[in-house]
């Protein structure tokens, strides 16, 4: 009824702030895709001429494929886990009546305000007194640990818009406790789900300097672009592939929002 | 009202979170086939007592029986009861068809069965053709026939309902009303319904327990409840009521004089224990009780007052009056196209009469 | 009313799980302290006895301290400008009728997806064509880059949750458009402010890779650890540092979420 | 109701959010010192109109004049008129004291007065010693009277209240009904009061404008509305009617001959021009103008029907009777105690009868 109000009128001013902020952010992320195909090794203007040999190379570039299949598999892994415990730690956050809920939350967002540094030493010590070998299951768990608290915060907004009269009216119908969780519980929050894991896997994927202290020989993708930021000559099929992955992470975001449509709470917001 | 008159027993039944006594040492029985009410503001443990009765609440004390089985040990899914939620609780995730069919799976009933069962439900809550409609599709009235349609295919023996109609306006809340209780007269169960509501209790229950911190007040048919409440509480729910303080001067043969705070001395007749002589007690008339006139009638208990102000209804006025001897004023419901105040304006003085049997005595 | 219902009974299992949770958040976190105290270069157990040593060597060790005050300066500058650019923004999306509020969300989440090490590529070519010297001001501007969306991730429900009518009432009392954000607006939004701030501050504080890549001769903290990790004579005083960040995380966090209990919204959330 | 009829002058006002009219072409005028309300349900556009005239919303054609100066290009804070908002909109971060003060220091008064006038408002609305309070510390009625204060405080000639009892219980309502007339006498200003509720809006309001679709469908007085509908949606929405499809066979000396599905043949007395024979019309008659008999009635007009349920109100009764050629059952209202439903059981035959002026009658 009430659409445009006095309050809410438009105005110029915000209009040219709406503008900056989006050339603030986004113009250092054009340089990727501009740079990607410019016909040159020497990231530098004036423009050269229009070239897909960059994207060529990163297709032959075995190692870089070897490092991002290392990146999904890692990627694939940590989300779920991550999802998985958060799931179980939402949902008893949420809907268990745990004496104290708030220093819970507290005792869960903690480890997120720890420096990723500081974490991968730690680990690092971990692993070494346990004599793990590091490999990409260290870093698998090391991503574990740093996407739980991100899917937490994923996760609890939506148990908590979750109406637990549903729940009872699913027992009062004839349905015991399990079949509770996977004929109404489950499919409710799915949306969630879905939205923690693809989080959870961008942070995964994105994630640099615990991969870098935890990783054995194999490398994940963001530490085999580090390896190669040395060599200039090397510089441009990594733009090539850092326009492929914003391509990519375009897509899913844009998944991500849509399913945000579907399901409990219809407002906008952050995945996060 | 066919069937046994103690089908649900519920026998000295508490139910504490932490300090708070939610439902307090609660004892009475229904009937089957009966619609039966429990009233009462909010916090009073009418939604508490519901949910013992569908087992989501475990009572710290005392035992709820069911057709003669003790319920206590008995999980939700497995009792005969279903319940209409407050706001419906209907699956978002699934349509009409498949919300009814829910809980039919757990009765272990053919498909061909179920299908038929769904289109009948449907129909019975004039929903036909709605079935595969999901929740949002659907309006406040038909959500609310969506959670009863889904409640009664289970065919439970007992269906408890949460405040069903709070959710909806006023004019579909009375639509509503008269379809519930045609619908409770078809199927013929027991029907145990929570409302804040004193109308719509008195509308559609055969009995009423008035609740209030946890215990029940009085326990009664709705005439019964407005013509004879047995406190100032009861009376105060139910209804709009004047309550005058008096002290009782004098009991003889069943006739009290009592000397009232603004009604001056009046006698009513009585039989009830606690009016004895130097009593506190409370009198208490209704609005339609009380008569204006614009002169003393003779032979008829009267009080000269100064009308103060007027509320049109419709069908009827209230008109209040103030008199002295009394810091509220008296509410009077005049009948519109009776004349009776047709010819008074504020200010002006009138006579409020009342005749003896409108009196109701209550304790202090 | 209805507090412990039947399908909200605690259970044995809840239980097994939260100690597991919390083990697995937080044994890697307590190996710092717990080596910080231990009497030798060596971090392994078993532990060799109680010093205070490793604490008076952080004290003592002047990088590390000028390390330490960089660091808080980029948080300071970096947490309030990214919490200014996004409370402009979480306002206009959150109250001015801006056709596709949506696709607005979707394009101020994006920048969140994109791995730190290629936006540290981009803003690093950026600075060079713009012939922008590498320093701590470079370190700024790329965390504020990465602050905007958390800030906006914090604001944004905030905003939402704020009753438009109180700006009408104050309004429809006699207050301008500028009297009503002084007087209602901002005081009314403060806690979601301040914890952006906070929140803001700690992504900065913690980050690592745009620091690395962007930094000139000034180092933050988390570069200079890492330059440290190299020696392992010098990781018992890392660890003392660790230790007391990790103290003063918690200090921090706790501050934040007693901020969160007054205000708009009293749910329990997490600060993201 | 002293002073001028067009205090304030709603002029072919129309409000369109995109493909949508919220209001369309309103024209009216309001007396300054009257009590009127805009009733209508959700989505008729009675809020958008009253947000016309706060100046939350600018119209999208025709003006609005207050006092004789006209409105649109007047921004809400220098508008003389001060609202009330549906969610109360008390400032959660200020005590009542400072929410009762916060427009006074536009009006560039000094701090004792300012002083002055929040102890003077506090204690018109009751709440003398509250005034250390939060918004969170109030109970919901309390929370109301601080929004009536804080508008009330700043003086306005037009007071603007959006549906400003809609959070209460229904007790709690009843209650500040009389107080909000009772203060709107006292303070002699001009109230628009937007309600959905038809009998809050006929127990508050000298006129009452009932809108649908954006529009407005009758402006009247509460009486002139209840017994003078204008069309069967206005009759619809202001309580409760039966009506009844009949055709015009004959039209004499003011006198029609109707023929009525369900009724028989009746006559009635009319002036109206869509009165003519042939045509189509709607009888409505109210269900406490209808009689319950348990024989036919000698003179008056009557149909035969059966009994079919009755809902009990306490102080009257509805009791719904079935009659061949309608499907829906006559509603007739009766007084409890004077025994006319006395004797009368489900499904036994009773014997409706009516007086002729208590027909209405109203286009198809």
């Amino acid at each position: 009824m009430s659409e445009p109000s006095y309050i809410d009128r438009p105005n110029r001013p915000l209009y040219a702030y709406a503008m900056f902020y989006l050339a603030f952010l986004y113009i250092p992320i054009l340089f990727l895709p501009l740079f990607s195909f410019n016909d040159s090794t020497y990231i530098a203007f004036p423009l050269k001429g229009f070239t897909f040999e960059w994207y060529e190379q990163m297709f032959s570039d075995a190692p870089m494929g070897a490092a991002l299949v290392n990146s999904l598999k890692v990627g694939a892994v940590a989300s779920v886990f991550a999802t998985l415990l958060g799931v179980f730690a939402a949902k008893a956050v949420t809907r268990y009546h745990i004496p104290g809920k708030r220093p819970i939350v507290f005792v869960i967002m903690l480890p997120l305000v720890v420096p990723g540094i500081l974490l991968g030493v730690a680990l690092l010590i971990l692993m070494k007194q346990i004599g793990v070998q590091l490999s990409l299951i260290t870093v698998t768990i090391g991503h574990i640990l740093i996407c739980v608290p991100f899917a937490m915060a994923t996760l609890i907004p939506r148990f908590e818009g979750f109406d637990k009269s549903m729940e009872e009216a699913s027992a009062d119908l004839g349905a015991n406790a399990i079949s509770t969780f996977w004929r109404v519980t489950l499919p409710m929050v799915l949306p969630g789900i879905i939205a923690s894991m693809l989080l959870c896997f961008t942070i995964s994927f994105d994630e640099f300097i615990i991969a870098f202290m935890l990783n054995g020989s194999e490398k994940t993708l963001p530490i085999h672009i580090f390896s190669q930021l040395r060599f200039p000559a090397r510089l441009p099929p990594v733009l090539a592939l850092g326009s492929a992955i914003i391509a990519i992470s375009f897509v899913v975001v844009f998944f991500s929002q849509w399913l945000r449509r579907y399901g409990v709470d219809d407002k906008p917001s952050l995945g996060i | 009202m066919s069937g046994n008159d103690a089908y649900i027993q519920i026998s000295d039944i508490s139910k504490h979170f932490g300090a708070v006594k939610a439902v307090d040492s609660v004892n009475f029985s229904i009937a089957s086939g009966e619609f039966f009410s429990l009233l009462g503001s909010s916090g009073c443990g009418k939604t508490t007592l519901l949910r013992l009765l569908a087992g989501f609440e475990a009572p710290t004390k005392g035992e709820v029986y069911i057709d003669g089985a003790p319920m206590s040990q008995v999980a939700p899914h497995k009792r005969p009861t279903n319940m209409v939620f407050q706001n419906y609780a209907i699956f978002p995730h699934l349509n009409v068809e498949a919300n009814l069919a829910y809980g039919l799976r757990y009765d272990k009933i053919e498909k061909s069965e179920m299908n038929k069962r769904v289109e009948e439900a449907l129909e019975m809550v004039q929903l036909a053709g709605y079935g595969k409609r999901r929740s949002n599709e659907l309006s406040g009235g038909q959500r609310q026939r969506v959670a009863l349609a889904r409640a009664l295919i289970k065919r439970p023996k007992v269906l408890l309902l949460d405040e069903p109609l709070g959710a909806l306006d006023k004019k579909l809340r009375e639509e509503m009303q008269l379809e519930l209780r045609a619908l409770q007269e078809a199927v013929g169960i027991t029907f145990i319904f929570v409302t804040h509501d004193q109308e719509e209790a008195l509308t559609l229950s055969d009995r009423i327990a008035v609740m209030a911190r946890g215990q029940t007040l009085q326990i009664a048919s709705p005439k019964e409840l407005y013509n004879n409440p047995v406190s100032v509480e009861v009376a105060e729910f139910i209804g709009q009521m004047n309550f005058v303080n008096a002290s009782v001067v004098d009991v003889k043969s069943g006739k009290a004089v009592l000397e009232t705070a603004g009604l001056g001395k009046i006698t009513a007749s009585t039989s009830k224990s606690f009016v004895q002589k130097g009593n506190d007690i409370v009198v208490a008339i209704r609005p339609e009780q009380l008569s204006l006139r614009d002169k003393p009638a003779r032979g008829q208990h009267g009080v000269k007052g100064t009308m103060k102000t007027s509320a049109y209804l419709g069908d009827r006025s209230h008109v209040y009056v103030s008199v002295e001897g009394r810091e509220q004023a008296l509410a009077v419901s005049a009948q519109e196209g009776t004349g009776s105040v047709g010819g008074l304006d504020r200010g002006s003085d009138v006579y409020v009469t009342w005749s003896d049997e409108a009196l109701i005595l209550l304790p202090h």
